[in-house]
């Protein structure tokens, strides 16, 4: 028979790379492509409203309330005289900002928590366990309305609020697939080799949770969204005159019958947002599928 | 299977004759021929093993018997004779009824075979009152009860009611057992049937399924990687390699003079019990890797890997040779190698 | 036991089964129950067992990757389980482990010159990145992996070849004693042999020591030079493999034994005992020898008495814990 | 079994417990003092005083603490501020309401979400699944108040089949119920969908399917059971979805629930009322938490049985 030769291997035909068949799987989902261009376009208008709004949304101008739709202001003017679609297009930094940063803030206190818990388990892991539950067992509106009631309304007490509360459901996920990685071998290896347990949670646990970790973010920033406008809507969250899509349709509210758009617009500007946030997000689970779990 | 020994000649009319059997799988990055032509028969009361390493598709030839290939995978040719049937051309309707009456199967993992939320006395008597309709739930009850004794689960009644996570592997397997042969079928598939056992426990799974081959005569289709549960329990061997028969023969023909430079390295690549090679003496090894089954090669598809791959190797793709000549039994069942060597030795080609 | 590398006595683990909240609730499984072990430096001692059996959690232990909960430990003459945090991680520089399943052995998202580098990298050995490769690039060479594939990820290799990376991560800090378990269980026949052949040579070329796990006897009769045979946490028997093979002491290792099966067709014919029963659960073990249950010479003693491993033959080179061994 | 829910339980005191401490610290301690606030600059230094010293208000922050556990636990959580009504009677009158409503806005979700759900995974990638997908995720993105507004536009203002608002009788529960519970049935639609589709893959299927049994009973009896397992549990995590949701939903239909009492409470700076408010609130989801663990214990065997032999 042959030798002892270990042979050379014979090369393996090369799978595509890893974010090239990600892209791949993404680009035939029509709907997360079609999310993901509108949120670009959102993200445009974020920036460049000022450009955009062909009115000030926050000049008053009395003489021009509830007028129709019309070419020159595409939806009408609400109870102020103010241009609606101007101050939809300034809505959409308020609607960002609140979908993105206390997501973020949230995601982080969350990731740390759930990675701590996950790995060191017993008593740490009950605490912090406990401590979600607590957190969880309040709706997430009424937390948000507590943490509002203590720091007053306003836009910024609400990245607070949101922070504050969002960082329970990561923190499970995150906890879930630390207690899965720690007792596959390629952990156990490390821990042989002697790599320090915060090496092996950043360089180990850590990276095989982004996958997960990006399909939650993408759609826990729609929950986000929907909890400002939600508060802004009940007068507890963000204050007149801001430009907030939640306080634009509580305001148009009681002039529904006769001048619906005021208040029906920027609902369906948040819808559209949200629609978009969650059709990438579904996307990115499809796409990421074979990567989700570990 | 010691009184067989005797009569190896029993009338054995086909029970499944497997011809030119294809299934493939369409993934994104093209079509993988996983069952590639691949012929294979089975006698009344027979036992004939599929052995292969895995990704051979021995797995896959025989869940598309049954139907059982799920999406992207479909039988895409050949047939499929059972009983003078043909099972592949059946609807739903007329495949349903023959799996798990006349065609049934065990699979590898016991653990994860049955369904948790169901007791196992429900899951078994669930397939015997799919197929004998008439059968009232007590008398189902009663003749799981003795298919549970048959297959040598202590205390059959309390089990009846135990669940899934409350047996161990070797006793789950068992229940397995008692489900495929509940109904008396014909053949008996088994994939894998001890892969996932200890030892000792796979020994008592292979002398159960040899003393109920006996008892019942049902015809067993044996699918392994290993050649020490082949050797043990077999009749006929049908030796897979990517998704093609490699070599067909009677077990001690195959054993006793392997002719496919693949049996040949597979054999010599085990490490034996018996130890005539000291720990210091190396296996040989088959080199290479098993090929990718999207980009095969254009002559035999163990050419890359074979120590005595010829020039016409690397050509065109040798058909089943018979090998019996070279091996000086020619009487016996047929001995088919798919190499180019068994015709250098004189053999006729099997067209 | 002059000469030997790693020796345990008495080396005890001890699980809690409960739903670990504050108080140890429930009961205990004894996975490691008093084990005494000698391997030989330049030796492999293979350990063979069915689940349960508590091979893994042993070979564990032998390299303090979990603590035992009690017995004691030496390696190359010193005490393993005195050293403060600081000296044992130098020590453990010196023992490796390899691991059975090839897809969970190495991170998917690593790609494999930092996966061998990984050891080198967290006990800073070598001067900057290009040194480091250099020496990744030398140990894959050492285990037949083409070194132009330091760059890719693991889900581009065949099963084969990941064992081949997982080896070369553990040769990195030239280690003197590998913990083997079961390396080559979830590998194709062709594979296994390969990967077999390379311990092999890597042992002759690197002067190592093999703790050998598997379950599987023919393997281990290939591979190793003296076998312990493990039963729900107790070693049964030991002694030199060859010797073991021809004439088990212990009925479970006759059982084991004989119950393999084996690549040759006429071993249909040959009456072989089969050992009934399932294997009881570690959570209440029997009284006496753990084994008693199963095994059909057993007689009333060994139910009060549990026999202790004790010597036999010159050197006390076999040893059996049974009351009545076969031979 | 018993052992599983004996440990969910008493987790969940040293929860409560903790939400109270929560509760009390962020309404109490952090926003100073709420009778100052709540009087500003109409009243003299003296009478807020005595107001203060009346209402214990000088006590040690754990005093008060401790008094207030007390008080609630035996159903007292003090007078509210603005309607100087016992907070324990205001929040029994509305709670029936918000009870009503979340029930039955919780059996939309089931009736439409679970049968969607299912429908979807079996008949998977064709027009029925893109359907109750996409109105599964058009319910999860609609903010609930928007689609309240929508379909007063639309239902009463427009066609004046039901009435704008109130609370009157069941036909003033059905637009709240579809509007809240449509969000819900998505969540559960989508669910249900991707677990039903993830048991699909089980080796015990493959055997159902071995043993010859139609796609129908294989699917209904072996997959629809161990799918619901996991629907069970988002059910309990829903209970609270639900009450953030009748929080809107009441105040867009000017139903006298405890999410409009909240609102109220926030406005008007009335401590003692929304402290109420919380406690019930999260009580109720506790209470939601405990019964989907005592569901999901019955119903897995696993739990239920557990492992007599000690078996691995």
């Amino acid at each position: 028979m042959s030798d002892l030769t270990l042979g050379p291997e014979v090369a393996q035909t090369l799978p595509e790379p890893v974010w090239k068949e990600i892209v791949a799987a993404f680009a035939r989902n029509r709907l997360a492509v079609v999310g993901l261009g509108i949120l670009l376009i959102v993200a445009f208008v974020a920036l460049a409203a000022p450009l955009l709004a062909p009115y000030d949304p926050y000049k008053v101008k009395l003489g021009e309330q509830f007028l129709n739709p019309s070419w020159n202001h595409p939806i009408g003017t609400d109870m102020f005289g103010r241009d609606v679609f101007s101050r939809i297009l300034y809505g959409t930094r308020i609607s960002l900002l609140i979908g993105l940063v206390p997501t973020l803030i949230s995601m982080t206190i969350g990731v740390i928590l759930g990675l701590v818990s996950g790995y060191f388990g017993r008593r740490v892991d009950f605490l912090i366990m406990m401590l979600a539950d607590m957190v969880l067992s309040f709706p997430s509106l009424l937390l948000a309305m507590i943490v509002m009631y203590t720091l007053g309304a306003s836009l910024l007490n609400i990245f607070i609020a949101l922070s504050a509360v969002g960082w329970a459901g990561t923190a499970r996920v995150v906890r879930a697939q630390t207690l899965a990685l720690k007792n596959k071998e390629f952990i156990e290896a490390s821990r042989a080799i002697g790599t320090k347990d915060i090496a092996i949670m950043l360089k180990h646990i850590l990276p095989n949770c982004l996958p997960q970790l990006l399909v939650l973010f993408t759609l826990n920033i729609p929950d986000s969204i929907l909890s400002e406008a939600s508060l802004s809507f009940l007068g507890i969250g963000a204050q007149p005159p801001a430009a907030s899509w939640g306080l634009m349709v509580a305001g148009g509210r009681e002039f529904l019958f006769n001048a619906p758009w005021v208040a029906i617009a920027p609902g369906i500007a948040i819808l559209i947002t949200v629609l978009a946030f969650n059709f990438l997000g579904d996307g990115l689970r499809d796409a990421l599928d074979p990567y989700l779990k570990s | 299977m010691s009184d067989t020994q005797g009569d190896t000649r029993r009338e054995t009319a086909g029970l499944l004759e497997i011809q030119g059997l294809k299934t493939q799988f369409r993934t994104r990055r093209g079509v993988v021929p996983a069952v590639d032509d691949v012929s294979v028969s089975v006698g009344r009361g027979e036992v004939v093993g599929i052995v292969g390493e895995s990704g051979c598709g021995k797995s896959v030839t025989s869940l598309s018997l049954l139907g059982l290939v799920t999406h992207p995978g479909k039988v895409v040719g050949g047939s499929a004779l059972f009983d003078g049937v043909d099972l592949l051309t059946l609807d739903n309707k007329g495949i349903r009824a023959i799996r798990g009456r006349d065609i049934s199967m065990i699979f590898q993992e016991p653990m994860t075979s049955l369904n948790p939320v169901y007791t196992v006395g429900q899951q078994v008597s669930e397939c015997l009152r799919s197929h004998a309709s008439g059968v009232s739930r007590k008398a189902a009850r009663a003749s799981v009860e003795e298919m549970f004794e048959m297959v040598g689960i202590p205390e059959p009644r309390a089990r009846l009611d135990a669940w899934p996570h409350q047996l161990s592997g070797g006793l789950r397997q068992r229940v397995m057992i008692a489900m495929a042969l509940i109904c008396k079928p014909k053949l008996l598939i088994a994939d894998e049937p001890t892969t996932a056992l200890d030892v000792t426990i796979e020994a008592q799974i292979l002398a159960l399924m040899k003393d109920l081959r006996r008892d019942t005569g049902t015809a067993i289709m044996l699918i392994s990687h290993n050649l020490g549960v082949i050797a043990e329990t077999c009749d006929r061997v049908y030796v897979m390699y990517a998704g093609r028969v490699m070599e067909e023969a009677e077990v001690f023909e195959l054993f006793d003079s392997p002719t496919h430079p693949y049996t040949r390295g597979l054999l010599a690549s085990m490490p034996r019990i018996g130890g005539e090679r000291g720990p210091r003496k190396p296996l040989y090894s088959i080199r290479g890797n098993v090929p990718d089954m999207q980009q095969l090669p254009k002559g035999c598809r163990f050419a890359p890997r074979c120590d005595f791959a010829m020039a016409r190797c690397v050509e065109s793709e040798p058909p089943l040779l018979d090998a019996s000549h070279a091996t000086g039994n020619p009487g016996g069942k047929p001995h088919l190698s798919r190499c180019w060597l068994a015709e250098a030795s004189g053999a006729g080609g099997q067209q | 036991m002059s000469g030997a590398l790693v020796e345990a006595r008495a080396l005890t683990k001890l699980f809690s089964v409960g739903d670990g909240m504050f108080r140890k609730s429930g009961a205990t499984i004894r996975a490691v129950d008093g084990v005494d072990l000698d391997i030989r430096e330049r030796e492999t001692l293979a350990c063979v067992g069915e689940s349960g059996s508590g091979k893994s959690t042993l070979g564990r232990l032998l390299i303090r990757l979990i603590e035992p909960s009690s017995g004691s430990l030496s390696f190359g003459g010193n005490d393993l389980l005195a050293l403060g945090s600081r000296a044992l991680r130098q020590r453990k520089r010196d023992m490796q482990i390899i691991f059975q399943d090839p897809y969970a052995c190495l991170n998917p998202r690593m790609r494999v010159e930092d996966i061998i580098a990984e050891p080198l990298v967290s006990h800073d050995v070598g001067r900057g990145k290009s040194e480091r490769r250099d020496r990744v690039a030398a140990l894959m060479d050492l285990v037949g992996l083409n070194r132009g594939f330091m760059s890719r990820y693991p889900h581009m290799f065949s099963g084969g070849q990941r064992q081949r990376i997982g080896i070369a991560r553990a040769l990195a800090l030239d280690p003197k004693f590998i913990v083997c378990d079961e390396p080559v269980s979830a590998l194709d026949v062709s594979i296994q042999a390969q990967v077999l052949n390379l311990l092999e040579e890597l042992k002759e070329k690197k002067k190592l020591t093999y703790f050998f796990i598997s379950h599987d006897l023919s393997v281990v009769r290939h591979v190793s030079d003296s076998v312990c045979v493990m039963f729900l946490g107790k070693v049964m028997e030991s002694g030199p493999t060859a010797e073991v093979y021809a004439k088990p002491l212990h009925p479970y290792t006759m059982f084991l034994v004989s119950a393999a099966p084996r690549p040759d067709p006429r071993q249909r014919f040959v009456e072989k005992p089969i050992l009934q029963g399932e294997i009881p659960s570690p959570v209440n073990p029997p009284s006496g020898c753990r084994f008693r249950t199963r095994c059909p010479f057993a007689a009333p003693l060994c139910a009060e008495i549990e026999p202790p491993l004790a010597g036999r033959g010159p050197d006390d080179e076999r040893r059996v814990a049974c009351h009545f061994p076969r031979a | 079994m018993g052992r599983y829910i004996i440990k969910k339980l008493l987790i969940s005191i040293p929860v409560m417990f903790g939400i109270m401490l929560t509760t009390f610290f962020l309404l109490n301690v952090i926003p100073g003092d709420p009778i100052a606030l709540m009087m500003k600059d109409h009243i003299s230094v003296d009478v807020v005083a005595r107001v203060r010293a009346q209402m214990h208000l000088d006590d040690p922050v754990f005093i008060r603490f401790f008094r207030f556990l007390g008080g609630a636990l035996h159903g007292d959580f003090g007078i509210s501020y603005k309607l100087n009504r016992p907070v324990s009677y205001l929040l029994a009158t509305a709670f029936p309401n918000t009870l009503a409503l979340a029930l039955s806005a919780a059996l939309v979700s089931w009736i439409i979400g679970i049968p969607a759900g299912i429908l979807s995974a079996v008949k998977r990638y064709s027009l029925v699944d893109n359907f109750f997908m996409g109105f599964s995720v058009l319910g999860v993105s609609m903010p609930v108040f928007w689609t309240g507004l929508l379909f007063q536009y639309i239902f009463s203002l427009k066609l004046h089949l039901l009435p704008v608002a109130g609370f009157k009788g069941p036909l003033y529960l059905i637009m709240p119920a579809i509007v809240l519970g449509w969000s819900s049935a998505g969540t559960i639609a989508r669910l249900t969908r991707s677990s039903l589709l993830e048991v699909m893959r089980n080796d015990y299927i493959r055997t159902a399917r071995a043993k010859g049994l139609r796609e129908i009973a294989v699917v209904v009896r072996h997959a629809l059971k161990n799918s619901m397992l996991p629907v069970v549990t988002v059910m309990a995590l829903q209970v609270s979805g639900l009450l953030s949701g009748a929080v809107i939903t009441e105040s867009v239909f000017g139903i006298p629930g405890v999410g409009r009492i909240a609102v109220n409470a926030i406005q008007n700076r009335d401590m003692p009322l929304l402290q109420g408010s919380v406690v019930l609130t999260t009580f109720l989801v506790i209470i939601g938490n405990l019964t989907a663990d005592i569901v999901y214990s019955w119903l897995d065997p696993r739990i239920r049985y557990g492992n007599p032999e000690g078996k691995k």
